[in-house]
Order: C-alpha cells, then structure tokens, then sequence
C-alpha cells in the first residue's frame, strides 16, 4: 500500500479522496492556497500546506511548488481529483520522474488520450465507431469555411486539449463561423495554454453516454456499465444518471466492450471515462476519453457497490481488480445534481460570497459530497461547484422523488445558487419520462424565471424573519448556546421601526 | 416593523397570543407558535401546519427558507428608495450591463452610438474561467462604453450603458 | 394509495416514516408530546399536533387521543413506527375498527404471535425449530425451580408480552433464580402490562440472527436475507450488520425459508422480523416475530436495495410485492450502530441534557437517521437513542472502516453518548475477525473506561477552547453570523482569569 | 487563563506570533494557527497537521472534540475545591449512590449498619423504563439510607452512603 498521499485539489473531490484514503489507513497532506485557509477541504486532510496565492496558476496549477510538499512532507503518491492537473501529461511526467506514484493513467496514455486528434485515430484503429470532423491547422477563414462545409452544419467546435465544455461552440450557419472559431481558440488558450480548435459534425438530438472503466496494471480492464449525462448548459454537465433510460442490454454491453477496447489500444491504467454521443437511431460515436476520476462518478458507486476512488489508489499501489466483467452488477438507479454557485435567473453567471447558512439533505438513498459549510465564503477564483447531490432508488422514479425531495430539503442561504432550478428540472415532465438529450435545457430553458414562493409560505417566511432580527438585536452577549433568549421576552406587542 | 419584499415595503407586527404569537401582516392576521430549533433555525407551526424555516441575514437582508421556497426581505434603510411600478415594468436595467461578480473585460463589442437590437452581443466578459456574451435585451444607443479591453471590472461597475432609441 | 399518514411516534423512526410517505408523495401528520414540541420529527411532518403531557401512557401510548387527532386530520392510516403502539394488538385492532389502515399485520396476527406461548406452539406446527422452556404460571418458589430445572441452567427468563429486553434476565444458577423472577416479572408488568414471565433454556455462546420478511395482502411473502444482531448489551441490540459472518449460503436460505414458513403460519401481512439464535454448532432456533419495522432495517435496505417503509406503506395500500424471492440479492456489508444518550463509563446510564453541538457524518456509504441537531434537549422521558449510524461497504472490512471513521466524525457536545465506546467495539480485534455472539460485549466489556484523548489532541483542543471563551467573552451583540470578530483583536498577550 | 482538566489546573496563555498564534501551558509553547470555520467550529493547524475542532460550552465547562477524541475542561471558580491526589485515587464516588439522572427507588436492598461487599446489591433505581441494580464497588458498612421504595430521585442526590470498614 502507499504510505502517504498528498492530494493535489480543493473542493468536494479533495474531501472525497482524502475519505478514501482513510478508510484504507494511508494518511494525506492537503493543499491550499491562502483565500482557501477555511476551506473544508484542508480539515479533511491529515496535514495541510499552503500552496500559495489565489490565482490557480500560482497554487492549484503550481507544479514546482506541489512536487516541493510532496518531498518536504514524504509522500510516496499524488492524486490529481479532476479538473487543475488531473489530466496534465506534464503533472503526470513530472511525479515519475521524480519517485512519486500518480493515482491516474500513466502519462503517455493522458498525452495520447488529450490530443483529440490522437485519440480519434487510435478509436478508428481499435475499431470503434467516430464521429466526422476536422481538426483546424490555422484560423484562415478559407481553411475554416471549407473545414465546416466538409462536415455540415450544425457543426461544433472543440478545443483539441481541453475538456469540461471550455474553448467549445456550436455554430448553426457560415455567418457565426469565424467568430466562433476565434473566440474558442482565445478560450483554449487560455485555459489549456493551447489554442487549436477541431470541428464535427453536431448530431442533432444526441444522448451523451459515457462508460466508466478501470484497468489494473496486469492489463485487465472492466467497464462499470454508463452514466447518462445529457443534461448541460453550455457543454457543462448538470445532472447525471444510471442506468440510462435509451440503452438495451445488448447497446450497454456494446458499448462497453467498446470502451475497453479503446482502453486497452491506450494500454490504459487506473480509472477512466470514455465517451459517446447516442444518436436518435441508438447508433453511438466515440466522443472522447477522460483521463481522470469524474465529478459524477458517485452515482456508477450507488448502482454496482464499487467505490472508485478506492480502488484507484489500490490500483495505484500495484493491486489486481478484485473482481471480473461478469461479477459486475448494476441495481436500482441514481442520479446526481451539481450544485453551483450560480444564478440561474441572471444567465446562471457565478456568484460569490458568505454562505451565511447551510442545511444540507441526509436521508435513506441521499449521498451529499459536499464542499461547503455555514460560514464558508465562495471566492471568485475558482470553479462555482459547492457540492454534489446523489441519491438512489429502487428504479427511476424513486431516485428521482428522492432526488426533488432532497433538493426541497437543501437549505443555501446568502449566496445564489441553482438548488431550485434543478429541482424544476428534475420534476420536469420530459425529464421524468427520460426524453433527455443534449438539447434539454436550452429546449426546455431558454430563459429561467424563478418561481414564486408559495403564498402560505410567504407568511411562515415573515414571521420567522421578524422574529429572527428582533432576536438578533435585541439580545446582547450570549454565553453559549445553552442560554436562548425567549423571543420578546417582556415585549408584549411592538414595532421595530 | 418594516420589510421589503418585491419592491413592496410590507408593514408587519407580532404580539404574543394565547397559546402563541400573532403576526399581522397589512389587515391579515395569522395564529402560530414558534420555537428555537439550531441558531437560524425555528419550527413553526400555523393551523397545525407545520414548517421548519431557516433564517440568516446580513446588514442589508434576510434570507429564509420555508420548504424548499426561497425568500429575500430587505431591511429598508433611510436612503431606501422603493423603485417605481414604472420602472419596474420598464426593467430600467436592461439598459445597462452591470456584472454581478468581479469579471473580466474580454472583448467589447460596441461602439458609443452605435444602434443595437435585441439580441445583438454587446461584450464579452470572463469570471471563474468561463467567457460570457452579454447580449442586447432591447432596442438601444450605446450611450457609454466604461471599459476597454482586458479592464478588470468590479461588481455593480456599468461596463456599457444603453439609452432608449428616442 | 393512501390519502394521508398518522405517524404515532417520535424520534428518528418517525422522521424515517415521513421521509418515505414524502416520497410517495402521502401528506404525514406528527404527534408530539408537550416537550417534545421542538423535537426533530415535529419538523418533518406536514401538520403536527399536541397529544398530550410528557408520560408516554398520557401521550404516545394514549390510543384514544391518537385515533381523536387521526380522525380530526382526516388521516386513513396510521403508522406506528416501533415500541410504543406498535406491537399493541389492541390499536391495531382499534385502527381496523375505526377505519383506519394500520400500516403493520392484522391485529389478530400481532395478539398470536405477540404471545411467546402461543407463538412457540404456531413454529412447532409450522414445523421449525424452538428452544425447550416452560411458561410460569405463578411465581410459587416451588414451580419456579421445577421449571427451571426441566430445562437446565444456564436459563434465561423472558416477558411473555414485551420485547427489546425489557423483563429479561439470565438465572446462571438457583440461587439467584428466585430474585430474578420476581424483578422480571415486575419489570414486565410495568413494561406491558402483563407480568408473566417464561424460561427457557440458555444457549452458551449463541449468534442472534434474525430474518427480514415482507408479505403481501394476496399471501406473498419473501425474505429479504439476515441481520445478525449478536452485539448486545443487557439483551439491547446495540450494533447489527449483514450478512451474518456466520452465515453459509445453504444456513441463509433455511433460516429464510424456515421464517417464510412461520410468517405464511401466523398470515402474515406487511414487514416482520422472524428471530432465530445460531448455535455454535450452526443449528438455530426460533426466539420471537417482532411484527414491526425494526430499529436495525436499514442495513437490509443497504445490502438489497429495497426500501423497507415504502414498501410496508404501498403493501398497506394493498399493493402486490413488486418483486419475487428469486430477484432479490444481497450486495456488499452493512453495518449499524445506536447511538445512546447514556454513559459508558456509569454502567451506561442515561444521560439527558441540551446538546450543545451537533456533527454528524455523511460521506459514500454513510447513512444517518438521526434524531438530534445542535440545541435539542434530549428529556429523560423516553428512550435514551438519539440516532443511528449505518455504513455500507464493498465488503465487511469496509463497511467497518467507514463505521469506525463515521464514528470519529461523529461529535456530540455537551451530553454524555456512547459514540467513543462503539468506535472500541467496531475496531476490536475479535469483533474485526468475525467472532460476535451475544456474550461478546459482557465477556470482552466487563467494565468500560473511556481512552484517554491523545496528548497530541490536548493541545488543539486547549487552544480551541480558550479562543472560543475569549471570542464568547469578549464580543458583544453580534448582528447575523456575517460579522465574524477576530480572535483577540487589539490585544497582544493576556490572560483572562 | 485557567481551566481544570483531569483534575488539575492548567494555567495557559494565549498570544499572537508572526503568522498565527502561541499557546503556553506551563513551560510548553505550542505555535498554530486557527481559523473560524462554523459557530464552534475551528480549524487548528501545527507544524503542518491539520484539525477540525469543536467546541461548545456551558456555564461550567467546555466541551471540546478532537479527531473524535473528547475533551471536557471545566471553568474554575471561587468556591472550586479541587479534589487531592488522595481523594482522586481513592475513588471517593465508591462510597455513594448518586444516580446520574432523575430515577425512580424501586427497591432498597440494604439496611443502615449492614456490611456490604463488592458486587453485593444496593439499591434498583429504575430511569427510562430500564431497571439498573446498583451494585457496591467496595467493602463497606451502609452509613445512611436516604430514600424509601418508590420515592424519585433527582440528579446529585445520595440514595445510599457508605463507610470504609474501620
């Protein structure tokens, strides 16, 4: 087994890999950078560094200075989470060369894998369906024009190292093209430090599926059946589900074996995603392979009893599957909701600040892996994610009912956030008869108004309010919570103001 | 005690009853008990219907939620000017773009008097590694563009204001 | 379905209820007592009313006034949860008369098999296995040690009403036999109501192994595998898991076969326990039928997946079970501990007080159904259990790993808890190796004394606590948690005292 | 600052240091930082080892929980009379009956005078439906019986006090 672990992350993940490595008895060092002191992450790691300022690149994307804790402090293996260096070659490279295990494909494979073009063409050796598409030697607008023409609109354009819906634009016609490709590839660069773009082909009404696998160092691989993730704002997943309502049996087991044989022609290692659009006539294509542990692999956990994260620092520390393709079982169904920080009546553009109360849901078949507490105040520097919201169910529809209910039940006060959007979507008639694709939301969402709170509530609301400042102001220096002030204690009846 | 919700100023009281507390609201008045849970936390009960309601405030609001409905009551201070029903309906803020976080400027798209209509791109802004496209909700004249290029713009800052087409 | 639920309980089993009847989307009404106004369960259901004074008779036991606030609600069933009402044939019987559905057998199954005579004399017919004893029909010394004699010491002397341990006593030889009937018997009859008292004979080393039922309105009935429930103390379950560690696939379906036998004897209708003891020889024996839902329920819903309340309410509705015996699997190890307001190190006395700060865990594979929040005051009126602590692993050695850590995460403050002492049991050596019977915690806890914290710990924890009385102190009106004071501001170096 | 712990007095002191605090207890000097996270929640970090902690606190202690360790300092005051090492191994408790919570007598088994031995049966106290025999931890002869068969007992009272044999 390793001997100590520094967790290269922040946020839920961080907390989720650092209750893994407890439950084996390996200890952690966490990471911080300094607005991320009260972070809930760096109390769940058995010792905490500072990594530096807030900006990523001098922190979380700090390879130098993580290389540096990890010697200082005696880890012998890192774990990159998802998103900072989680799918950084560099990262990858640079924790061999230096003697410490990276809990991640080997970083040939990331390399391989991260160049879309590369990975297209080592799915079409292996035999797997892909979709058309071009990738951009120059942002010409000749070469462009052609390039969309040779695939048709709609066409969608991607940054060929990044992942996560950054540096990626639909274009519907000619007249957007040029801008498109030009305002991706400033994304691309900027987020990935490389800014070549590629277009496809965009099918029209696709289901992204995605197979999880794992792949132990002896070369075997198994794959821990899908997730449907069709519902995205802007190429960002919201919600995600198993099993999918559009697979058979005989497409989940295609499916499958396709994500192995990708696996295996990448000689991959560890856990792993690999990617497919389903079209309307459940023909699939090859979408990409995700080189990391994914924010929504909790609810592949709920169905088959497997925990991921576990088995990829086992993995990493030398040991075989424990278990074989046919051991594998999928049962009942679950569902996860990402809960942002956000406003989803203002274009769902971040928000930052105090979470001046916080109430999450607990509950038979309810997981909150959450990175957020009373107190905690939400920077701008990174990404709007708070926590994830899993629950599961005997079938769908219990998942579902459990999933609103916990929704109804998750209390974010002073911050704003996209809790009761989600619910809507979750209670949303289309959705609960799993006619889901990529298009849901725009669909379904092309504005958002937040509903009104209901009448009857208004009146609880009010009189817990008033009863709330008037305590807050007039009672002084409370010792304890042992001593609660009676509310109007002497006031008969009053006015504040 | 006064309140401010959705651009109305709610007068209300509470005094104790028999068995409870009496909250009037304008003419409405409405038995229920009342009791301390966690600090923000109060179980309530009206009618035998019973809700349990989280509060926290800070100088400017409340915040409450009541069974999964948000509420935000702002306290009203003396400079407090409640915006007309004029305004209101008119959405004196689709004239301006205003980011609700600190953003950056990544790419302006308009020019002082230029005409935009509905829908046309106005700016585009980057906040948590995400780029925005801020479009037009109305027909309108660039009156001012506040920014250039790479400005690092703070919340509440306009970065482009429109005027009406006379 | 049904229109509306009458939960007649309190703590976590009532929040357990309504949690379910939210999902299925049933309006819940709650019942307090008077100080059990700002208990939790009066928060998870959507109307409440007042039932009475603080004595369970004058309220949670109080038939007549429950049935008045069912009636007035308009509710048409009843849940009773466990203990209380809810093996009390005389409610059921009163629900079935009143028109209400109670959510449980019939009344006339709950009066047979509610007799430990009568029950007995159904299993011998049935065909399965029981333990020799021998009723009591007086306390007359003489017929006491005739009896106890027949059947041999060690013996163990039962109330022929109750349940949960209440009137039990092991008699280890005739000298203290006497005494022990005699505070048996009056425990019972204040317990129930009924001071007859039963012997039997006493296994040495048994495993308390109990089966899951679930049958239905046309006859159906499966079982839903094991609980071995051997960690007791003073004859309280205190921590259960499945599977049974002693368990060989050919013993799992007997036992289950054997328990489908008694339920299909007794016509049996809705979730019931069929209790067995497992001798070290593996031979088992018939103990009881608890015709309730149990305290330990969720780990069967953890290991198969069903969700236990939900189908209890939809068999009450008259729904057909959704799922034959054939379909239902056990998947990975669940676990579950009680947690108790009382003191370990004081012969485990009930403690009551305010909690002043409440943590609990959450995480994959944790569950918890909880009672309590920071600011509850647990009464001295009703049993001392505040929550229960249930994790779920991909095998047992997990499910131990994330219970041992759940319970490190677990911080009650301000009452005295049981949390330290179960985390002893969990990571002991012979509990970790399987070896669990009902002597288990007499033999390897004779006596308990807590461990002392780390030296280590000392020091955070002093260094904690003075800022917090300094920040307590030295801050007056604090308007809204936005304002948070720095600790020690302005000063330099003092001492407060 | 003083706090009780374990029976002794521990004098500490808190002061500010380049980057966090110092803590002194005696002669030991311990340097850390601290954060607020959530009322009564706080999260310590020295040389590098991480810890959430909690604290809440009454009028007469403080209860502290360290990676699941507890913790309880009691708040000195005038009249604190700290028990002598003498008394603390002595096990004075031993020598009396106090139910730690509101009980019921159910049955006195001993006599004022009778010798009693370890294990011997004094008293069932019945609390939350539950029968406990209290059972004696020494040798001793009954000084005082101070409750009858049915009476209830409250926190801190002495049902039965007993005398070490002469």
């Amino acid at each position: 087994m390793l001997n100590k672990i520094l967790i290269a992350n922040r946020g839920e993940i961080a907390i989720r890999v650092a209750s893994a490595c407890r439950q084996l008895g390996v200890p952690t060092v966490g990471i911080y950078s300094e607005p991320d002191r009260t972070a809930k992450h760096v109390q769940f790691t058995d010792e905490a560094y500072l990594v530096g300022p807030a900006a990523p690149t001098e922190s979380y994307l700090n390879i130098d200075r993580i290389i540096e804790i990890a010697k200082e402090s005696v880890c012998d293996a890192v774990h990159p989470g998802y998103g900072f260096l989680a799918e950084n070659a560099t990262f990858a490279q640079r924790c061999e060369d230096e003697g410490l295990v990276f809990i991640g494909p080997r970083a040939e494979t990331i390399r391989l894998l991260g160049s879309k073009i590369e990975a297209r063409k080592l799915v079409m050796d292996a035999g797997a369906p892909v979709i058309p598409g071009v990738t951009l030697e120059s942002d010409d607008a000749e070469e462009v024009h052609k390039a969309a023409q040779s695939v048709g609109f709609p066409i969608l354009i991607k940054a060929s190292a990044g992942g996560g819906g950054k540096g990626m634009r639909i274009v519907e016609s000619e007249a957007e093209l040029e801008e498109a490709v030009i305002s991706a590839s400033r994304e691309a660069k900027s987020a990935f430090g490389d800014g070549t773009v590629y277009i496809e082909k965009l099918l029209t009404k696709p289901r992204h599926v995605e197979i999880q696998i794992l792949a132990d160092s002896t070369g075997d691989c198994v794959y821990l059946f899908e997730r449907e993730c069709s519902i995205q704002r802007r190429h960002q997943k919201i919600i995600e589900e198993t099993p999918s309502p559009a697979l058979t049996p005989e497409i989940r087991r295609e499916m499958g074996e396709a994500a192995v044989k990708v696996a295996q022609a990448a000689q991959y290692l560890n856990a792993g995603t690999v990617e497919f659009l389903l079209d309307e006539d459940k023909s699939f294509y090859f979408l990409e392979v995700n080189t990391r542990i994914q924010v929504e692999h909790p609810i592949t956990e709920m169905v088959t009893g497997v925990d991921l994260v576990a088995r990829q620092i086992e993995i990493a520390a030398g040991a075989k599957l424990p278990f074989k393709q046919e051991e594998l079982t999928q049962r009942g169904h679950a569902v996860e909701c990402r809960i942002y920080a956000e406003d989803p009546v203002n274009n769902f553009f971040p928000a930052s600040g105090e979470i001046l109360l916080c109430s999450e849901p607990t509950g038979p078949g309810v997981r909150c892996d959450s990175g957020i507490f009373t107190g905690y105040e939400v920077t701008v520097h990174y990404d709007p994610i708070l926590s994830k919201l899993i629950t599961f169910g005997e079938d769908r529809e219990q998942a579902l009912d459990r999933m609103s209910l916990a929704l109804k039940d998750y209390v974010v006060l002073g911050i704003r956030n996209n809790i009761r959007f989600l619910r809507d979507v979750i209670d949303h008639p289309e959705f609960r008869k799993g006619n889901t694709d990529t298009g849901f939301l725009p669909r379904h969402y092309p504005e958002y108004t937040l509903p009104e709170g209901k009448p009857e509530h208004l009146n609880y609301a009010l009189a817990a309010a008033i009863n709330h400042l008037s305590r807050r102001t007039t009672t002084a220096a409370v010792v304890g919570t042992a001593e609660r002030p009676t509310p109007w204690q002497a006031l008969g009846s009053y006015r504040m103001f | 005690m006064e309140l401010i919700y959705n651009a109305e100023i709610l007068t209300t009281e509470i005094s104790r009853s028999e068995d409870g507390y009496l909250l009037s609201i304008g003419d409405k008045n409405i038995a229920f008990k009342l009791s301390d849970l966690s600090p923000g936390v109060y179980s309530l009960i009206v009618d035998g219907k019973s809700k349990k309601v989280y509060v926290a405030n800070d100088n400017e609001s409340i915040y409450v939620n009541v069974d999964g409905d948000d509420f935000v009551f702002d306290i009203p201070r003396d400079d407090t000017e409640l915006r007309s029903e004029a305004t209101a309906a008119a959405g004196a803020d689709d004239f301006q773009v205003l980011p609700p976080m600190p953003s950056k400027v990544v790419k302006i798209m308009v020019e002082v008097g230029q005409k935009v209509s509905v829908g046309e791109g106005l700016v585009v802004l980057e906040s948590m590694k995400m780029e925005n496209l801020v479009k037009s909700k109305v027909d309108a004249i660039v009156e001012a563009v506040n920014f250039v290029d790479g400005d690092l713009v703070d919340t509440g800052k306009v970065v482009i204001k429109l005027a009406p087409i006379e």
